[in-house]
Parts: C-alpha cells; sequence; structure tokens
C-alpha cells in the first residue's frame, strides 16, 4: 500500500500515445509525483482532438483547450515527452517491462531550434508536399512544423519529402536560412532502451477508409469528402484558414451521411463509433453559423445523442433548419450542377432525390493502424475489430497485468468519457505500481 | 511604468470579429506601454515564448493579455509570467473573447469595446501590487458523499493510496442502485455480487470509515480544511477534510408524475426498475410484453429534455431477458432511437433483433388498461401508420433524473446545478467531474446518466485527482484576502459585524480591527461597507475597481 | 409613563451632585457671550440652558472617539443631537457606559448663521416667538421627525403650562433620575410637543439637483460638520473619487469634463447614500455651508426614504441594529429587477 | 452629439466571480450576443459592490449599472449577496428620488443562467435605449 507518495517518484510509466487520453493519464500521474515517459510516433502530441476545429455540444474550440495541456505536458518536470518515438520491443521483467524505443531522426536539433520559420520559406520544396495534419488538403516544405502549436514546437524534416535526404541531391538552402545553425542531416535513429514500471496504451483511433464504400464515390466523386477533411476545411489552422471552400467555391447544399463504417456488417463493424452523430451536428452547426443560406441535409439511422447536453444540441441543431433523414443513400452520383443523393426516407416512405454541392462522410472509428502488431509485443487481447479486451468493471485492465489502456484503443469515446478513462488508467497504474 | 499589452487572435476567434491593428494602433505609444504584441494563439508554445520573452527583454513591470476569459489558462499565464520573472499578480487578463467577440458581431463596435476593455484593465493594473501566494497544510482525509458504486470506487482508491476516507451514505447500506440489478450488462454479474465484493475490499481498509444513513448537514472552510458535519444515528459527527467527492447518484424517474401512463394504477404496467426487484416474473409461452423507452427522458413536457444514456440498453437488456425465459413471447419495443452505443451495445441491439424481439420506432400516445389486457395506441413513425395494440405487460424504460438530495449538497457545497438539476461540471470535455471549486469533484450519475462502467470511471478518475492534489500536504491558497490600513481604521467595526466569516477582530486597545488571514474567505464584503474603505480586499482594492470603471466609461 | 416633576433649580441641584464628583461633566447650552451655545460643566452649572433656539452645529460632531473611561458626563441636548450620539455609539465610536444622554423637548431652532442674539432660553418664551414669526425657523426643524425628549437615556418634556418632566428610558437614566429630589409618579397632563406628522417621501431630480448644487466649491465643510461622518480618513481625500493633481489632469484630459470642480455628484450623491441610515436630518451640514446650498431637504430627505424601506429611525433605539449590517433572509423578495 | 444619430446607451455591469461571471463567460461560448456597449467587472462577491462604484459609475456617464450575484441563498460566500440585497434596494430607493428609476438595477444570475444574462442586460439595454432616445433631458 501507497503510503504518503514519499517512493512515487522511483516510479517510472510508459504512455503510448500523445493524444487527450495520453495526456490526460500522464498529467494525472505527474501530478501525483510518478514519472512518466509518453511516447508519441508523429512530431507532435495533441492527436486526434487537435485537428478538431471544435467540439460538441458547447462548441468551444478544440485548440483552445487542449493546446495548454500540451504545453503543461512540455512544461512538466516529471514528463519526459519523446516524439517520433514508438516501440519496438516490450519484455515483461518482474512486475515491469523492459522497453525498446526507437527515436526517430528530426534532423533538426530541438535545443537550437527557435521554429522561426525561415527554414521552411527557404526549403526548395516549398508548398509541394502534401501536408498529413490538414489530410493533404494543403502543401507544404519538407522542413516543416505539423501545426502552428505544435509541441514540442520545434521543426522537423520529412525525409521522404527532403531532396538531399531521399535523393542526395539539393542547395540545402535551409541550412543557409537557419540562423542558430539547428538543422543536422547526420542525426540518426536512435534506440532507446528503458525500464518502466507500467504502461499505459493510449495509441487512439483511425478513421474508416472511406473509399471501401464504393457507393458513395469517396476518391472518385468530387465533392464527396470526410468529416475530418471536413473539420480541417472548417478549422482556422486548416488549409483554407476556416473559410468552407471546396475547389474554389463556397458550396452552399451539404449532405451528411452517417454511420460510414459503424453498424454495418458490410463494412465489418457492427459496432457503433458514438462520436459521428454528435460531430455531424456539430458540422451542421458550424455551417450554419458560417454560411447563412446553406442548406443541409443529415442521413441517419438513429440519432445517438447520448451524453450530457448532446440532446439539446442535436434538438438545437434540428431547429437551425438542418433536415435530418432517417435513411442511409444507397447510391451517390453526379449531376450537371454537383452531386445526387438518392435515399428512401424511412419515416415517409419516399424515395427522394437531393442536389447537393457536397456530401461529407460521417466515417467510423477503426483501432490505430499499428496497433496490432504493438499489442502483439505484449501479447494484450483485443477483440474481433482490433479495440484491447478490457474488463467491464476496471475499464483500463486489460489482461496483462501492469498494461492499461484509456481512451479509444479499448473502444470508441467520445472526449469527456475518453477523459474519465484516462484518469481511470491512471488511477489503476498508480495502484499496480504502489502495492 | 512598463507595460506590455498582449493580444491574442484565438485563430479566428478573435480576429474575425476584432480589428486587431486599430487595437494596437491605439495602444502602441501610450503612456506607460512598453509594448503591444499580437499573436494568433498566446497559449500555445511560441506564443508563451512571446510573452516570457518580451517581460524579459523588454523590462516589462505589468502584462496585459487580452485573450479568452479569465477563468481558462489562468493557472498557465500565471506561471509563465512567474517565470519570467514577474510577480504572477501583476498579470491582468483581458477577456476580449467570451466578453466582446463572441457577443458581438459588428467588428466597429467590437474593436471599440476591446480597446475599452483593455484600457480599463490597464487603469486597474497600474494600482496592482506584488502578492504572494500563501503556504496552507492540506488534511489528507476525504468525505465522500454517497456510497454508491461510483462513490466505493473512489473511497477504495484513496484508502489504498493512504488517505483517510469517510463514506457518508443516506440508505442504511452501501451500493446505491446498483444493489437491486439482477444482471448488469455486460458483465452479465449480479449487482450485489460486485458490491459486497467492493464492501469487503473496504472493510479490510483501515482508513475507512463508513457512516450509513448519515447525511450531511453542514459544510464551511477552503481546499485542504474543509469542516464537515455529518448528521448520523450516533450523533453528528464533525470531520475535517482535506477535499470532497460527490457521489450521490440520480433518482429514478418516478412514471407516476405523467398520469397518462397509468403507472401505479394499472399493476400490468411497471418499471424496468420494478423489473429488476421483482424476479420472479414467469413468462407463459404467447405473453404480449411492451417496452417503452425514453420514459422521463428527451420529454418536452415534463421539462426532461436530456437523454438518459442508458435506458436503452436497459430496455433491450430486458427485452432479452424476456426472451431467454421464454422465447415463445411476443416482446416488442417502442423507441424513438435506439441508443445502444456502449462498448459492444449494437451487437447485443441487433442480437436482441435476431431473437425475435420487435423494435418498433413509435409514439405511444395512449396507454389503456382493459380487462383482456393493456392497450397501446400509437403511430408508427416509420411507416407513418396509427396502430393499436394489446399487451399483457407493459414495461417502463424508466431514464434518470437528478438526485433528490441535489439541490440541498448544492446548497451546503456552494456548488452548482445545471439546468436539469443535475451537477454542473467545471469543463463538460477536459474536467467532466470537477467543480468550480477545488478539491470538490462530482463524480457518476449525479452530474448526468451514466451506466456502471462510466461511474466507476468518473469515481476513480476525481479520485486520483484528489489524490494528486492532497498528496503533497500542502497547498499554495489566493492571497486575496482582507487588509486593514491601521492608520484610516475608525475602529466602527462595521466590517466585524457583517464578516460572515467571523475573520474580523476588534484590537480594543488602538481601537482599530485586525484580520484573522486563515479565515478570511475573500469576499470583500467588508471592503465595502466600510465607508473610507480603511480595510480593502487584496486584489480588489477600491482603486482598481474605480478606475476600471473610469476606463470603461472614458471615450475610445 | 412614570417620572419626576422638576424645575430649572431642582435640575441644578442634581447637576451639581452629579459635578461635584472627580472627573464628572455636565454638557449641555449656555449663554456664550451673546448666544447660546454648547457648553462643558464642570463645576456648578448655574448658567446651564436647558434650551437653545439657535443652531450652530451638532452637539454630537465634539463627542466622537469619546473612549475615557475614567470621566463621567452627562449630555443634556435636543433629541436630534442625542440621536446623532445613539448612532455613534452603534459605529463604536462612544463608549457609552459613562455617559447618560438626556433629550430634551425641542422649540426648533433658528440659523446661528444670521440671527439676532434676541430670543430667550426659556421653551414657552422660543415657542412663543416662533409662532408670531416662524419664517425663521430652519427647514431641518420645520420638519423635524423627533423633537420630543424621547431618545438617549432619560428625557426632559415640557407639559403645556411650561413645567418640566424627566423620564428615565434606561437604567442609566433612572440613575440620574436618583440624584433629583422628588419622588417618581405616574404623568397624566398633557406635553407641549407631540408627534411629528409624517412627511411625503422626498422627490427631486437631477436638474434640480444641478441647480441647487452649482454654487458648491467642494470645500466639504458639510462632511467635517456632520455629526454621523465619523471616518478618521474620508473616501474623498484620495484619488478614487475627486482626483487631485496629475490625477485629476488625467481625468480632465480622458473625460473632457469642462465644469468644475469636478465631482460634485459623486461627492454629495456617496455621501448621502453613506449616511443614509444614520443621517438624524438635524441640518448641520447646511448650517456649515458657505455658499447656502440647501443640504438638508437631500440629505435629510433621502436618509429618511431609505431608513423607511427597512422600518428604521436613526438614534431612536440603540439596539436596533444598523440596516446595511443587518442579515435577514426573509425579506426584499422583489428586489431583482 | 447629433440628434438624428440614435443615442446608445452605455452600461457598466458588475457580476459576482461565482455566479454571474461564470454566466456572462459562458453566454460568450455559447456565442449569445448581446449589446456591445453593456461591459462587465469582474468582483469576488456581489457583496465587493460598493454603492460607491455604481454612484461613480452614473456620474462618470454610464446610462445604467446592474449588480448580478448568485441567487440569495446560493453565495459562495454564503450571505455575501444578502448584504448586498439590503444595499442595493436602498440605493435603487436612492435613485428613485432622483427621478432616475431603471438605471440601478440588481440579477440574479447562477452560473448555468446565461440566457437569462443576456435577457436581462438586453431587457436594461432596450429601456434605457428608449428612455435615452425619448427626448428626455438626460
Amino acid at each position: 500500500m501507497l503510503g504518503a507518495g514519499e517512493f512515487l517518484d522511483e516510479r517510472h510509466v510508459l504512455v503510448i500515445g500523445g493524444g487527450i487520453a495520453g495526456i490526460t493519464a500522464s498529467l494525472e500521474l505527474a501530478l501525483c509525483g510518478v514519472k512518466v515517459t509518453m511516447l508519441e510516433e508523429t512530431p507532435s502530441i495533441g492527436g486526434r482532438m487537435i485537428q478538431l476545429d471544435k467540439t460538441f455540444p458547447t462548441l468551444d474550440c478544440s485548440s483552445c483547450t487542449l493546446t495548454p495541456k500540451m504545453v503543461e505536458v512540455a512544461l512538466n518536470p516529471n514528463i519526459e515527452l519523446l516524439t517520433l518515438s514508438s516501440p519496438v520491443e516490450i519484455k515483461k521483467i518482474k512486475k515491469g517491462f523492459n522497453v525498446t524505443i526507437k527515436k526517430k531522426p528530426r534532423y533538426v536539433n530541438p535545443s537550437l531550434c527557435t521554429a522561426c520559420g525561415l527554414c521552411s520559406d527557404a526549403c526548395v520544396m516549398k508548398d509541394r508536399i502534401k501536408d498529413e495534419f490538414n489530410l493533404y488538403l494543403s502543401k507544404r516544405s519538407a522542413i516543416y512544423i505539423p501545426f502552428p502549436q505544435a509541441v514540442p514546437q520545434k521543426f522537423l524534416i520529412d525525409d521522404k519529402a527532403c531532396l538531399f535526404l531521399s535523393r542526395g541531391r539539393c542547395k540545402k538552402s535551409c541550412i543557409e536560412a537557419c540562423g542558430s545553425n539547428a538543422i543536422d542531416f547526420n542525426e540518426k535513429e536512435e534506440i532507446i532502451q528503458r525500464d518502466f514500471d507500467a504502461i499505459i496504451i493510449a495509441t487512439g483511433f483511425d478513421l474508416y477508409e472511406a473509399a471501401e464504400k464504393a457507393e458513395f464515390g469517396y476518391g472518385r466523386l468530387n465533392g464527396v469528402i470526410t468529416s475530418i477533411e471536413f473539420e480541417r476545411l472548417c478549422s482556422v489552422t486548416g488549409p483554407t484558414g476556416g473559410e468552407i471552400v471546396l475547389n474554389g467555391k463556397t458550396p452552399k447544399r451539404f449532405y451528411f451521411i452517417q454511420c460510414v463504417g459503424s453498424r454495418d456488417r458490410q463494412t465489418g463493424a457492427r459496432f457503433c463509433s458514438r462520436v459521428c452523430c454528435m460531430y455531424t451536428a456539430k458540422h451542421a452547426n458550424i455551417i450554419k453559423d458560417r454560411i447563412k443560406d446553406a442548406q443541409i441535409f443529415i442521413s441517419y439511422i438513429d440519432v445517438r445523442a447520448y451524453g450530457k447536453g448532446y440532446e439539446e444540441f442535436y434538438k438545437n441543431t434540428q431547429e437551425l433548419g438542418v433536415f435530418y433523414i432517417r435513411g442511409i443513400p444507397g447510391e451517390i452520383s453526379k449531376s450537371e450542377d454537383g452531386l445526387l443523393v438518392r435515399v428512401e426516407d424511412i419515416l415517409t416512405n419516399e424515395i427522394i432525390e437531393v442536389a447537393t454541392d457536397v456530401v461529407i462522410l460521417a466515417t467510423g472509428v477503426r483501432p490505430h493502424r499499428g496497433t496490432e502488431k504493438l499489442l502483439d509485443m505484449m501479447s494484450v487481447d483485443s477483440d474481433s475489430y482490433g479495440f484491447i479486451t478490457v474488463s467491464a468493471i476496471k475499464s483500463s485492465q486489460t489482461n496483462i497485468d501492469g498494461i492499461f489502456v484509456c481512451g479509444m484503443a479499448s473502444g470508441p469515446k467520445d472526449i469527456a468519457d475518453t477523459v474519465a478513462s484516462a484518469g481511470e488508467a491512471a488511477a489503476s497504474c498508480l495502484e499496480y505500481i504502489t502495492m | 511604468m512598463r507595460i506590455g499589452i498582449f493580444i491574442c487572435h484565438c485563430g479566428h476567434n478573435i480576429k474575425s470579429t476584432v480589428d486587431i491593428d486599430k487595437i494596437k494602433e491605439f495602444f502602441t505609444g501610450s503612456i506607460n506601454i512598453t509594448s503591444v504584441l499580437d499573436y494568433p494563439f498566446l497559449c500555445s508554445e511560441p506564443g508563451q515564448a512571446l510573452i516570457k520573452n518580451s517581460i524579459k527583454n523588454d523590462k516589462l513591470e505589468r502584462v496585459v493579455i487580452a485573450a479568452c476569459t479569465k477563468s481558462l489558462h489562468q493557472d498557465m499565464f500565471k506561471s509563465l509570467v512567474r517565470n519570467a520573472g514577474l510577480n504572477p499578480f501583476l498579470l491582468r487578463r483581458i477577456g476580449i473573447r467570451e466578453h466582446c467577440s463572441w457577443v458581438g458581431d459588428d467588428i466597429e463596435k467590437n474593436t471599440v469595446k476591446a480597446i475599452k476593455l483593455i484600457k480599463a484593465g490597464i487603469y486597474s493594473l497600474a494600482h496592482y501590487e506584488s502578492l504572494e501566494e500563501k503556504l496552507v497544510e492540506v488534511n489528507k482525509s476525504v468525505l465522500i458523499l454517497g456510497g454508491g458504486i461510483s462513490g466505493m470506487s473512489a473511497a477504495i482508491f484513496l484508502a489504498r493510496s493512504g488517505m483517510e476516507v469517510y463514506i457518508a451514505e443516506k440508505e442504511n447500506e452501501l451500493g446505491g442502485h446498483l444493489r437491486h440489478i439482477k444482471e448488469i450488462w455486460p458483465v452479465r454479474k449480479q449487482g450485489r455480487e460486485i458490491i459486497d465484493k467492493m464492501k469487503m475490499t473496504l472493510k479490510e481498509l483501515k482508513n475507512v470509515n463508513i457512516f450509513t444513513s448519515s447525511r450531511l448537514i453542514s459544510f464551511c472552510g477552503s481546499f485542504g480544511n474543509y469542516q464537515a458535519t455529518l448528521e448520523t444515528p450516533e450523533g453528528e459527527k464533525k470531520i475535517t477534510i482535506g477535499g470532497l467527492i460527490v457521489a450521490i447518484g440520480f433518482s429514478p424517474f418516478d412514471p407516476s408524475t405523467k398520469p397518462e401512463l397509468q403507472y401505479g394504477i394499472d399493476k400490468r404496467i411497471i418499471t424496468t426498475l420494478d423489473f429488476e426487484n421483482n424476479m420472479n416474473i414467469s413468462f407463459k409461452e404467447g405473453d404480449r410484453v411492451a417496452i417503452l423507452h425514453c420514459i422521463g427522458s428527451r420529454d418536452d413536457s415534463i421539462g426532461k429534455t436530456y437523454c438518459s444514456r442508458v435506458c436503452c440498453i436497459n430496455a433491450i437488456k430486458t427485452a432479452n431477458y424476456i426472451k431467454s425465459q421464454n422465447k415463445n413471447t411476443y416482446v416488442e419495443s417502442f423507441y424513438m432511437d435506439v441508443r445502444s452505443h456502449p462498448r459492444g451495445g449494437e451487437e447485443f441491439y441487433e442480437d436482441t433483433q435476431e431473437k425475435g424481439v420487435f423494435f418498433t420506432r413509435a409514439n405511444i400516445s395512449e396507454i389503456i388498461p382493459e380487462k383482456t389486457g393493456v392497450i397501446l395506441r400509437g403511430e408508427d413513425t416509420l411507416l407513418g401508420m396509427p396502430f393499436e395494440r394489446e399487451f399483457d405487460l407493459v414495461i417502463l424504460s424508466i431514464g434518470l433524473s437528478y438526485p433528490e438530495d441535489g439541490h440541498e449538497i448544492a446548497n451546503l457545497l456552494k456548488i452548482t446545478l445545471d439546468k436539469d438539476g443535475f451537477f454542473l461540471e467545471a469543463h463538460p470535455k477536459l474536467r467532466p467531474y470537477d467543480t468550480a471549486l477545488k478539491g470538490i469533484f462530482i463524480a457518476g450519475s449525479c452530474s448526468g446518466p451514466k451506466d456502471m462502467e462510466e461511474s466507476i470511471n468518473h469515481g476513480r478518475a476525481s479520485a486520483v485527482k484528489l489524490y494528486g492534489l492532497l498528496n503533497l500536504g500542502y497547498t499554495f491558497v489566493e492571497p486575496f484576502i482582507a487588509n486593514v490600513d491601521t492608520k484610516r481604521c475608525s475602529g466602527c467595526r462595521v466590517c466585524e459585524q457583517v464578516c460572515v466569516a467571523k475573520a474580523i477582530n476588534f484590537d480594543g486597545n488602538l481601537h482599530i480591527v485586525r484580520v484573522e488571514e486563515a479565515a478570511c474567505m475573500g469576499c470583500g464584503l467588508c471592503n465595502a461597507t466600510c465607508p473610507s474603505s480603511a480595510i480593502s480586499l487584496k486584489g480588489y482594492f477600491d482603486s482598481f475597481i474605480t478606475d476600471e470603471i473610469s476606463g470603461l466609461l472614458e471615450i475610445a | 409613563m412614570q417620572g419626576k416633576r422638576i424645575d430649572k433649580e431642582k435640575l441644578r441641584v442634581a447637576l451639581n451632585r452629579f459635578v461635584e464628583k472627580q472627573n464628572h461633566i455636565v454638557y449641555g447650552y449656555g449663554k456664550n457671550g451673546i448666544f447660546i451655545t454648547h457648553k462643558i460643566y464642570r463645576d456648578n452649572p448655574e448658567d446651564l440652558s436647558l434650551f437653545n433656539p439657535y443652531f450652530g452645529l451638532n452637539g454630537a460632531t465634539f463627542f466622537y472617539r469619546v473612549f475615557g473611561k475614567d470621566i463621567k458626563v452627562v449630555m443634556l441636548l435636543r433629541p436630534c443631537e442625542i440621536r446623532a450620539l445613539i448612532e455613534l455609539v452603534k459605529l463604536n465610536q462612544i463608549e457609552p457606559e459613562t455617559i447618560t444622554m438626556i433629550s430634551i423637548d425641542c422649540p426648533g431652532t433658528i440659523s446661528q448663521k444670521n440671527a439676532k442674539a434676541d430670543l430667550p432660553d426659556d421653551f414657552i418664551e422660543i415657542k412663543k416667538a416662533f409662532d408670531k414669526n416662524d419664517s425663521g425657523l430652519r427647514w431641518a426643524c420645520k420638519f423635524c421627525r423627533e423633537k420630543r425628549g424621547v431618545v438617549g437615556d432619560a428625557g426632559i418634556r415640557v407639559q403645556e403650562d411650561g413645567g418640566l418632566w424627566i423620564f428615565p428610558y434606561t437604567d442609566k437614566g433612572s440613575d440620574f433620575l436618583n440624584l433629583i429630589d422628588g419622588e417618581i409618579i405616574e404623568y397624566t397632563a398633557k406635553f407641549v410637543i407631540s408627534e411629528s406628522i409624517k412627511t411625503e417621501p422626498f422627490v427631486t431630480d437631477m436638474d434640480k439637483f444641478y441647480n441647487d448644487f452649482s454654487k458648491c466649491i467642494l470645500c466639504k465643510n458639510c462632511r467635517d460638520m456632520c455629526p454621523v461622518c465619523y471616518c478618521v480618513d474620508c473616501l474623498f481625500n484620495g484619488d478614487e473619487y475627486l482626483p487631485k493633481g496629475d490625477a485629476f489632469i488625467n481625468k480632465m484630459l480622458r473625460t473632457g469634463t469642462q465644469n468644475l470642480p469636478y465631482g460634485k455628484e459623486i461627492f454629495h450623491m456617496i455621501r448621502m447614500y453613506h449616511v443614509s441610515q444614520t443621517c438624524v436630518g438635524c441640518g448641520a451640514c447646511e448650517e456649515a455651508c458657505p455658499q447656502d446650498i440647501p443640504l438638508t431637504k437631500y440629505f435629510k430627505g433621502i436618509s429618511e426614504r431609505l431608513q423607511n424601506l427597512f422600518s428604521y429611525m436613526s438614534g431612536r433605539d440603540i439596539k436596533e441594529t444598523i440596516p446595511y449590517l443587518t442579515f435577514k433572509e426573509d425579506e426584499l423578495k422583489d428586489a431583482e429587477d | 452629439m447629433s440628434d438624428k444619430k440614435e443615442r446608445e446607451p452605455e452600461i457598466v455591469g458588475f457580476a459576482c466571480s461565482y455566479c454571474s461571471f461564470k454566466a456572462s463567460e459562458m453566454a460568450g461560448s455559447l456565442r449569445m450576443k448581446y449589446p456591445e456597449n453593456v461591459r462587465v467587472i469582474q468582483v469576488p462577491c456581489s457583496s465587493r459592490v460598493d454603492p460607491a462604484f455604481v454612484i461613480k459609475a452614473i456620474f462618470e456617464g454610464a446610462d445604467g449599472v446592474f449588480v448580478s450575484s448568485c441567487h440569495p441563498g446560493d453565495c459562495h460566500f454564503i450571505r455575501g449577496n444578502y448584504y448586498t440585497r439590503r444595499k442595493m434596494a436602498a440605493l435603487k430607493e436612492m435613485f428613485k428620488a432622483f427621478s432616475m428609476d431603471g438605471k440601478v438595477k440588481l440579477f440574479w444570475i447562477s452560473a448555468a443562467e446565461a440566457r437569462k444574462f443576456i435577457e436581462k442586460i438586453t431587457n436594461m439595454y432596450n429601456e434605457l435605449r428608449e428612455e435615452k432616445n425619448a427626448g428626455k433631458k438626460n
């Protein structure tokens, strides 16, 4: 049993994943005095939540609430943050784990980089590389910072895009541009070995690949986009600076389709993704706010507005003049002035055709790509969908003692539930390392 | 004086409705203004670096941050200012987002308003003085109100962590509603079984004090040193605690408040809770059972607009149970939307449908008990057709209402309720179990309907947070307390008379009053009552406010 | 009601018995040059005047911050003065233990400022003079709320025939009555002064206010001579409300104010609020005003309105607490707008 | 000032940190709109509001001043707002005597009542605007 927590600072926990779940769990542990190492495979923490423009049901801006937490992680002396890092081997030792971590090179010395951005401006590949943070909707340089509020606030070089690193030939104008000599093309991959007392998995989720549902024409029809792409389109830090513009025009007619890749045996997912109903309502709200005369249709099966304030938000969305159609369209086709959605409204039993400019697919949730490999490494069980199997009483408990899970890695959750599950994971982890 | 002004764009949030360049132009070069800088997100790392560098390089003596409202990011900005070498109480936050850019559409007017707000802030700030936060010892003990699943989970964690734990439960037994549930989905266990196991754990822990049939009757103090009085069967019990978790759960919706449901009038109409309590119902072949969803939820007519989150699964579970008792029954569930969102819920719903339970999207308009059965009249909203069907049993899937004693506890603790009567959380997403008061948490269904897993998560997550707050054994308190200017005090004792915290004492020798700092709550009533403001509240001196008024009313 | 029938001589003898002791003084009125003013008697109060037709200041003004526990005082003053003293006791500015406050029926007063010294100190005589030609009677006295000697520890009342009575209201009053020869008997006759008639609530507007106060020079004499303005250091000495020097110039530049002195309304209105529950309506402020602004009308008018709100009357009873300092849960249900 | 142009009243409000200021923040985050000329000063408790502040604000050019606090009984400082209620009642009576009714108002607004906050201040604003433009001298 834990006395007064005097020896907590000798305990070391590994948190895999730097999204809201990982951040919350790490901060809770660090505030209790535990040492935490956070691994994030991308260049910045923030996860999916930082990609969002606003969050339901209060429509408060996502970066406003998350950015300070990210900064807190960076500033907390109990947290060691390793970005561009992922575990490659995990061995059980006594009560704890020996973990081998691969840290990819950043090619920019973080202690020298001031994030001034001159290198990026000078890069010969400037505005030629598709930006993954914006879902490839905008372009960046080969040396870049993933997004303005990134933590750590340091640039990095995309080795696949950098002419020098990929082809060995470039005039390296970035080096010239950098006033603080931070760029180091010789940086090598690092292998770090550490012992940890416990592990928290917070690897989060990816979204269903919308192209798999051919009838919706994603990737084939111009104007069919996914909600995460739409999210970036609305975002101030997104490709359009928050203007809802598609193909150079402000669309007026929107058609949302819910349950794309959820509650659908064909796609291998019988489960409900829990967030799509509400984020679609949120998108409708944002559109109504920015484009006053927009016409919005939403196709749904059931509207699952189960959380606090959700039902009211859904009602409010309907009152804004958003049309909810019960039934999922069978087909989307091209029409003269955009797209045509054919849907049978189950409530009225009519087949209706809706002409629209944009179709937004509310894609469902899938386990984060690569989680499977990670779970194999640790012999952690997962369900048929790939989400980690947990005890129904302790939602963070996996089949392996000392390995805990929180957030979407164990199944879809909204932000509030993710935060609570991360708190629970921190509690279970604390119990484990002090018992 | 060297004042630095930092203006945040907050992406589009401020920038799109406030002309930031105009504000900069207005203040640049004004007396005492050393620097005026802006940035898209001041809360981001580069934004913070901008402020820090400016404080150092421009040798700022006072800092104005015009961004989101004061209650957001205050700790972060304060520590930023402190790290830059400036007393954090020389920082002034101006809410040009919640109080300006978001509440007005007209960019010109908003800009004028922002300028006035900033100007008023600067006038006020000019009077600010350095203050120090005070170190106060905290008690490593916790009171948990409510011994349901959420409270018990929190108690177990905290007791294991070495905290002294008090549990006050108003019933004569721990366990809450869960005790009555015969089978919990998805664990497929009896509620009793889970509760008994937890009770055993609690029993084994030495530092747990359980008070059943007890309730909180008074509460005062501040974080780390709250004083609570419990009314127990053995008499009143006074305890000093560092923090508190409210986990008083919910009250099941009472369908008899809606007479048209005929509940309590006809025995064939029962609730899901009655069903759980009465295990002995047996089903014969051909029995017709109707399950009505959303009873006491999503219902404007009774002012309960919210979704109760758990009743769809309860309904499905009930249907499933009946089918497993006798598969030759006719079970029909009438719903608005099936919200089977928990993990495995959707599969459960599908499987239940496959077992032959009918799910009908319908509005039920009438419930008519007849001799042969209970007739339901309504409209099938999928087919758009009216229907009339007869059932032998009608089960109402009741929602979760706010806890009955919620209002009383909110009053005692001085915490807030939301419009539905549940407790209001500090932030719906990132602080879902915190309240506005430090060290007071709300866990489980008392802040809104939750299932068992979510309640446990809440209980344990709030416990770990409370542990993090208390485990050091000390905390810092804000220095906003009353202060007497002994030269100006007339000794009239009006402040002493009104002081609610009884923090003011009269010194007969010098004929002045003195403030007992540990007791002062920092409300400022004394300050406003003293005609000469000889007693004043640190951080809110008269001059701060009067000059703020002047700034707000000057022509921009 | 029970009291003692007295005359001037009986009272003088009693007071003499009182002041004979060490550190015992009497505070009252007496001839001072050609006028009657406040006076302190350390020995035989031979020339004590019970009634004073001139008003120069409120006698309570001298007696703030009286905490000397060794000195015993008997005060023989007008009701408005005793009421102010009682308010000061509530505000802990006077230690009441050693002070016996005796209020005396007041025939009304004229302003000392421009008066001729031709009035007597006998109640009936003064009354006759005022009844003959009341144009000189001060506004405050015309609309006085309490002219009767019914406040304090004891009260001296005048019978219709001019005969005097003294009534004890507290133990201290009874103690003083013990010094007076004669028996305590039941009183039956009629007093000259009866209860004041309630006046209409005071109403004005800002135009009238500005007209009346246009002459104000912000000398703050009104404050200095106010018996219930007891603060050691007034709020208006700082820069918060009435800025001075640089703060003043800044204010002028920022607001574009043209009319000076700046802050008249603020000064008078805030002071009006500050004294609203304690003001006794004596009119000392107006007496002190070099510009002859009709201050009493405003201060007395506002304070009476505001006191009525809480059924309070300043100086009526030492046990009543000042409304702003009183907590009452169940009241003012319609306070919210 | 030109007579043709509609004159807009200026309102200064005092809001307690624990309830009304929270409501104003919530109103902001819900993007509810209210006139720009309404500006709020945060005080720890409504009982910190010295009526002198209100008087000062009125004579420095505010057309209206409101003091907003938790509902009676809900005060974070237990009884602060009961004292505020007495003081404000008296202050309002005083302004009434000066024929300036409606310039000073007292509201009870809890942290959850963002909508009420908006309604109250918008009504106050509209009333004062009407008065200000009704040809009345001010």
